[in-house]
């Protein structure tokens, strides 16, 4: 079976695309220039984020076609990221939690 | 991509199309094809591998009070006497996004049934895959020259050099499947297999350039992945 | 029908068997008394949901069991039903929850007043270590172990030297005086556990772990491990003396300090040496 | 190879049909279904011996392989029980075995049961066999991957059993494998059987996913018409949640895994810390064991429900049939399989209240574990009502769907005194937990795939099995494993710790000798009964009541194939069409008191149906 009856898929401008590509290339020239300039503390990591993720956006959205496709498809993806991010969000406490016992105990003292 | 025609279903757009969709028969993703909605949920699957691979090092890292080697210097490559940052992986992950740009377009250029083009394209992006995995090879192998191995790193922390070998080795593992599927897409390509038909090894389904866009898929992940690496692997 | 009858002996034999049963807690000797009454809350709301929905399901079996020519209702939803049910369990719920969190945030503060006491696991026994006079525990780092520092203490940290040391798997606790329990696993995961006191706690390699109870009967009490530690671990056992103030204090005196054993260690190496000489 | 397809010759597509072919005075109006949308599935039909039962790539046979293999492994892990009970009933009978055989039998046990035997059992089983015929498929979308599946699974069992002939035996880690003491001397098995034990899994890993992809997107895209997921029978919402939760949750598996092997094997850090061996200091330093933990328990607790949604949706749906009535509350139990399945990701440090991880988490996971307890106790509450005025056949799939009821309300409960943290803090790591979790996932879902093989065994062998045994089979396994488990809790209430070799002479536990004894015994009796079930499918495939089509008159799908048991390709020449739900029974007016799925609107016109 397989081809869905439908009209052949209709394709994009490739301008599209290519400023895209464009961008992409401008943001990780971006993420280098943070490390480059030694940027530290909360501006590098928001700068490292914010390009990150407008980068993996940026590929999910385009390159990969989710900016085009239904929100049945968009959504079954996205929503699973709630477990990871609720995952991170606990393992971040988790580290400072173990990083502190191990530097009270076996480190600094009480 | 864009809403297909379906005879006797009318597509709403937005959060109403999902309703609608969902509460249709036969298909949930209306005009999805098996094998792209398979990709899809595979890569939501492999998703959650990288992301617990990131997680554990991110604990890993955050809970050592051993020093984290700085990678700006670890990763930094001497050109004519000058130390320069993180210059191999800055042009690794340019190599990636150009090879995932030409990925796009034999995706495009597939759809729009020009076999040259894409098989081209394809080939494009194999040899850019190719690269990435060579330099990464050589990334390698300088660490381990300079003593790092998985159990132990003169630099610092010893989970360091473990991370590192498992990430980077297993998105590795990836691009390098990737790389195998890239250059049997653009021999399936050049041979007219989607422009026939003809049906694929060990499958009941009939070639179609769809193929392309799925291989496409799983390529674009493959960078989306080196975006988070590169963010906390080499820039935290 | 026979099987509406068995169902229904099974709900009461359970009732019975609760009631009567001579297995049950093993009687309570500290401050956990709390967490005695949070279960059995829960058994009240527990086993009334339980007995509940065991008895409609077996009345359901007796009223509507198959005839021909009945037809059963045709009922798809009953939103106000559903609605209400929801509301009652969510009730429940919380009536289980809320004393819950009370509890655990008791147990997770630990009070001012208490004694830590470092308790130190390896495959298979275990050791404890008492602050001095200073009331305060030197840090220790695993890597330090050996024949003369048992505990590894870090031996330029001045907390560690009034440290009292305890070599054996016996621990006396004063009664009454509330002890803050540290738990350090020098090679894999332990619990140390007595049943009476309720509270536990995994002894984990690498970080310093934690919880604390008020001893308050006197008498002697077994330590179990109860964290899968290898083939040893059902052997794993130790004692726990809960002692009055007075018998604590005489007990404590006894006990070694560690500047002393590392003096008298100094004075075997010495006088090994000199016999070397000779 | 390609003359093996049939190019769409034999089975013709109906794609332009639009109105199917009502009886008299069939209004088009109503019965109309959307044309279908995608085009008849091509597909491979074996001609050897091999094609055709081996490497066979129908989905039918794939279920069945995995059913007996999983059957298999349940053996062996019930053979493993009871070598178990023998020790910790008898312990001078035991004699010839040490710690390390104990050790060795408690984790072969709990990963067998777990893994090899429920989740195979029920995804690669029932989901294979079911999901096709309850959606109106033909076969599964991907029929080769599918079948690669299967032998995935079928190599990581090859690898799981040889473990037990490797020098040092199978890993006696515990199934939770803990590191450091999983990969360290002192643990039996630490050797060689723990790096076949990491491999078995991630090859079962691999395969799963295979098996996963194929069973969403059949689900997903490839529905017969008028199948909406409104009317997919909850059998199918359960195993179909089920995969989902695995899809997401055996990563962190893989991942812990991976991680333990190269811990294991090259020598790396992840999970291990500084660490002091007999004197020695091990080259290991700086890695966090409760990090392995977490990983884990993000898989094991999703996985505990990855066993438990399908025997949920499995139960619902022999209820409705045998109590003839619909499912009370349908909607709500969609809703509930879902919301459990999302919120079990939430929740899975509750295992780890006791293992020194951050303890303010503590309030976080209380919380959600006992929120959890809502739409699970929505379902039973729609159990019972299911019940209520129905019209209750009291055959013995009935009789199991009861006996799931009992135990899973009761097994629940304890899990309501494990969730809640302070009450777990007594009660970790004793026998209350062993009781808990046998009680909920050991007896009641066991009890769903035991009813569940009398209901579906006439679609599948063409023949009933027999009544009486089964009662037999029923009532001693559900009174011997309920006498297993009941007290079981009460040693824990004594403090009893679990994965205890021997219990020597604890002051306080020596009450429990009598207790230990009984529980033996019962479990000697039950392991016994479940060969009355071998023996009745032995017997009834020969000799069994012809079933003739639809003996239970059940409403869905899978029983209106056009030959039973369904061939390949399941349909004959015409896919089915799909007009209702499948839980219109007893509906008013009616002639039956039932009307399958098939039965377009216009031929039950004077009814009340449901609108679905
Ligand atoms: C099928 C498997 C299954 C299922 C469904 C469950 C269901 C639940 N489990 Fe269980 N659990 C396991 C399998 C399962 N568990 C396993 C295997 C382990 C041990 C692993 C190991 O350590 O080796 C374990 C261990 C375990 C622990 C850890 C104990 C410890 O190690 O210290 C906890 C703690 O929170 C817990 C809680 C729960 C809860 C709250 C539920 C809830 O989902 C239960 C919800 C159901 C009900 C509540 C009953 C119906 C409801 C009503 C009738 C309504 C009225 C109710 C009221 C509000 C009172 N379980
Ligand atoms: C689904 C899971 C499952 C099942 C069915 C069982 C079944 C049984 N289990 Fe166990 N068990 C576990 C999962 C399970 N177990 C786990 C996860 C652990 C923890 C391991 C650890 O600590 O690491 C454990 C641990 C465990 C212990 C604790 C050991 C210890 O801590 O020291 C004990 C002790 O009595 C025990 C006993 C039994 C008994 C007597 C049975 C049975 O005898 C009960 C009766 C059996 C049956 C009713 C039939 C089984 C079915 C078949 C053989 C298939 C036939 C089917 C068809 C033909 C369709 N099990
Ligand atoms: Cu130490 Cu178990
Ligand atoms: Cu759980």
């Amino acid at each position: 079976m397989e081809e869905t009856k439908k009209e052949q898929t209709t394709t994009h401008k490739i301008g599209i695309y290519l400023w895209i590509w464009g961008i992409l290339f401008v943001l990780s020239f971006c993420s280098y220039m943070v490390d480059w300039f030694q940027f530290q503390g909360l501006l590098r990591w928001s700068l490292i984020l914010t390009f990150m993720f407008l980068k993996a956006g940026l590929i999910m959205a385009f390159f990969m076609h989710l900016f085009w496709e239904r929100y049945a498809l968009v959504n079954v993806l996205l929503w699973p990221m709630t477990a990871i991010a609720c995952f991170v969000f606990l393992m971040v406490a988790e580290f400072k939690y173990t990083l502190f016992s191990r530097l009270f105990y076996f480190f600094i003292g009480g | 991509m864009s809403d297909p025609k379906i005879e006797g279903y009318d597509f709403k757009p937005g959060f109403r199309g999902l309703a609608q969709d969902a509460g249709s028969d036969q298909t949930m993703f209306k005009g999805v094809h098996w094998g792209k909605a398979m990709m899809w949920i595979f890569l939501l699957s492999d998703t959650f591998i990288f992301s617990c691979f990131l997680i554990s090092y991110m604990k890993g890292r955050g809970s050592t009070p051993a020093e984290w080697p700085n990678p700006s210097e670890v990763f930094a490559l001497h050109v004519g006497g000058v130390s320069v940052p993180l210059l191999l992986i800055a042009i690794m992950t340019f190599v990636l996004i150009t090879s995932s740009g030409t990925m796009a377009l034999a995706v495009k250029y597939g759809y729009e049934r020009n076999r040259k083009m894409c098989g081209w394209l394809i080939l494009a992006t194999a040899l850019g895959g190719l690269t990435f995995v060579g330099m990464q090879a050589f990334e390698w192998s300088k660490l381990i020259h300079e003593g790092v191995r998985p159990w132990t790193n003169p630099f610092g922390a010893p989970q360091f050099g473990s991370f590192f070998f498992m990430i980077t080795g297993f998105h590795g593992t990836h691009v390098s499947i990737g790389v195998i599927f890239l250059s049997i897409y653009a021999y399936k390509t050049f041979a007219g297999h989607y422009d026939t038909g003809k049906r694929g090894w060990f499958t009941t389904i009939k070639g179609d350039y769809v193929e392309i866009e799925i291989l496409g898929l799983y390529w674009h992940f493959v960078d989306l992945v080196w975006v988070f690496i590169f963010a906390f692997f080499y820039l935290w | 029908m026979h099987a509406g009858i068995i169902f229904f002996l099974v709900v009461l034999g359970s009732i019975l068997f609760h009631i009567f049963t001579p297995w049950y807690w093993t009687d309570i000797a500290s401050n956990w008394g709390s967490m005695d009454d949070t279960i059995t809350l829960t058994f009240w709301v527990g086993g009334v949901v339980f007995i509940t929905v065991c008895l409609f399901m077996i009345y359901c079996v007796f009223k509507f069991s198959y005839k021909e020519e009945r037809r059963a209702e045709y009922k798809p939803e009953d939103n106000k039903l559903e609605k209400i049910l929801t509301i009652a369990t969510t009730l429940g719920v919380i009536a289980l929850l809320a004393p819950g969190l009370i509890i655990w945030n008791q147990f997770v503060n630990v009070p001012k007043n208490a004694i830590e006491i470092d308790v130190m696991a390896w495959q298979w026994g275990w050791q404890y270590r008492l602050p001095g006079e200073d009331g305060k525990l030197g840090n220790t780092k695993v890597v330090n172990i050996n024949d003369n520092n048992p505990f590894g203490i870090i031996l330029d940290d001045p907390n560690g030297k009034d440290d009292v040391l305890i070599q054996s798997e016996e621990i006396n606790l004063q009664n009454n005086r509330p002890v803050k329990i540290l738990l350090r696993s020098v090679d894999v995961l332990h619990n140390w556990y007595v049943p009476q006191f309720r509270a536990k706690m995994d002894a984990v390699p690498g970080v310093v772990t934690f919880y604390w109870f008020e001893p308050n009967k006197v008498g002697e009490y077994e330590v179990l491990c109860a964290e899968y530690c290898g083939v040893g671990h059902y052997a794993m056992r130790g004692s726990v003396l809960v002692k009055d103030e007075q018998d604590y204090k005489n007990w404590l005196q006894e006990q070694e300090t560690f500047s002393e054993l590392v003096a008298k260690q100094k004075k075997i190496e010495f006088s090994e040496t000199k016999l070397a000489k000779k | 190879m390609s003359e093996n397809y049939n190019d769409n010759k034999i089975i013709q597509a109906q794609s332009s049909e639009t109105v199917s072919a009502g009886g008299s005075g069939a209004t088009p109006d109503i019965d109309y279904v959307r044309p279908a949308e995608v085009l008849e599935q091509d597909l491979y039909h074996g001609h050897s011996f091999i094609t055709k039962w081996v490497f066979c790539q129908d989905a039918k046979v794939i279920g069945i392989q995995y059913f007996l293999l999983a059957t298999f492994t349940g053996i062996i892990g019930l053979i493993l029980s009871w070598l178990m009970r023998l020790q910790l009933g008898y312990p001078e009978l035991a004699g010839f075995m040490t710690a390390e055989h104990y050790y060795q039998f408690v984790t072969m046990h709990g990963m067998i049961m777990v893994v090899y035997f429920l989740t195979a059992l029920f995804l690669g089983g029932f989901g294979n066999y079911l999901i096709p015929l309850m959606t109106g498929a033909r076969d599964m979308v991907f029929p080769y991957v599918n079948m690669v599946s299967f032998w995935m699974f079928f190599v990581a069992v090859m690898v799981l059993m040889a473990s037990f002939f490797v020098p040092g035996g199978p890993t006696g880690a515990g199934w939770t494998l803990y590191p450091p003491q999983a990969i360290l001397e002192g643990t039996p098995g630490s050797g060689m059987g723990i790096i076949l034990m990491l491999v078995s899994l991630v090859l079962f890993v691999i395969g799963f996913t295979m098996g996963g992809l194929n069973y969403l997107i059949t689900v997903l895209q490839s529905r017969t018409r008028g199948m909406t997921l409104m009317r997919l029978p909850l059998s199918v919402w359960g195993i179909f949640t089920a995969t989902i939760l695995a899809m997401l949750a055996f990563p962190a598996l893989l991942v812990g895994g991976l991680m333990l092997v190269l811990d294991t094997i090259l020598g790396t850090s992840f999970f291990m810390p500084t660490i002091l061996k007999a004197g020695e200091v091990l080259e290991y330093g700086g890695g966090s064991p409760i990090l392995f933990q977490h990983l884990f328990w993000f898989f094991g607790h999703p996985e505990v429900y990855i066993v438990a949604l399908p025997a949920f949706g499995i139960v619902s749906d022999l209820i409705s049939v045998h109590a003839r009535k619909n499912i009370f509350g349908y909607r709500m139990m969609v809703w509930a399989i879902v919301a459990i399945g999302g919120l079990s990701f939430f929740v899975w440090a509750h295992h780890m209240y006791v293992s020194g991880m951050n303890p303010w988490f503590g309030f976080f996971f209380a919380s959600t574990t006992l929120i959890i307890a809502v739409p699970t106790a929505m379902k039973v509450y729609n159990w019972i009502l299911t019940l209520w005025r129905g019209n209750i056949r009291m055959n013995v799939v009935m009789l199991w769907c009861l006996g799931f009821i009992l135990t899973f309300v009761n097994g629940g409960i304890t899990g309501l005194f494990l969730g809640n943290v302070t009450v777990d803090v007594p009660l970790s790591d004793t026998y209350f937990v062993i009781a808990h979790f046998h009680m909920v996932m050991g007896i009641a879902p066991l009890m769903v795939i035991m009813g569940a093989v009398y209901h579906w065994f006439p679609l599948v062998s063409g023949r009933m099995l027999s009544e009486k045994l089964g009662k037999w089979h029923f009532w001693v396994t559900f009174l011997g494993a309920y006498s297993i488990y009941f007290p079981m809790h009460y040693l824990g209430f004594i403090g009893v710790p679990r994965r205890y070799f021997e219990m020597y002479d604890s002051p306080y536990v020596t009450s429990a000798v009598g207790m230990n004894e009984f529980i033996s015994m019962a479990a000697f009796l039950v392991g016994a009964a479940q060969f009355i079930l071998i023996y009745n499918i032995i017997k009834s495939l020969k000799t069994g009541k012809l079933a003739g089509k639809n003996p239970w008159k059940a409403n869905s799908l899978e029983w209106f194939t056009p030959t039973v048991p369904p061939e390949h390709g399941n349909w004959g020449n015409k896919l089915p069409i799909v007009y209702r739900w499948p839980y219109d029974y007893s509906v008013p007016g009616a002639k039956e008191d039932f009307i399958p799925q098939t039965t377009p609107p216009s031929k039950v016109s004077d009814t009340e149906v449901e609108k679905t």
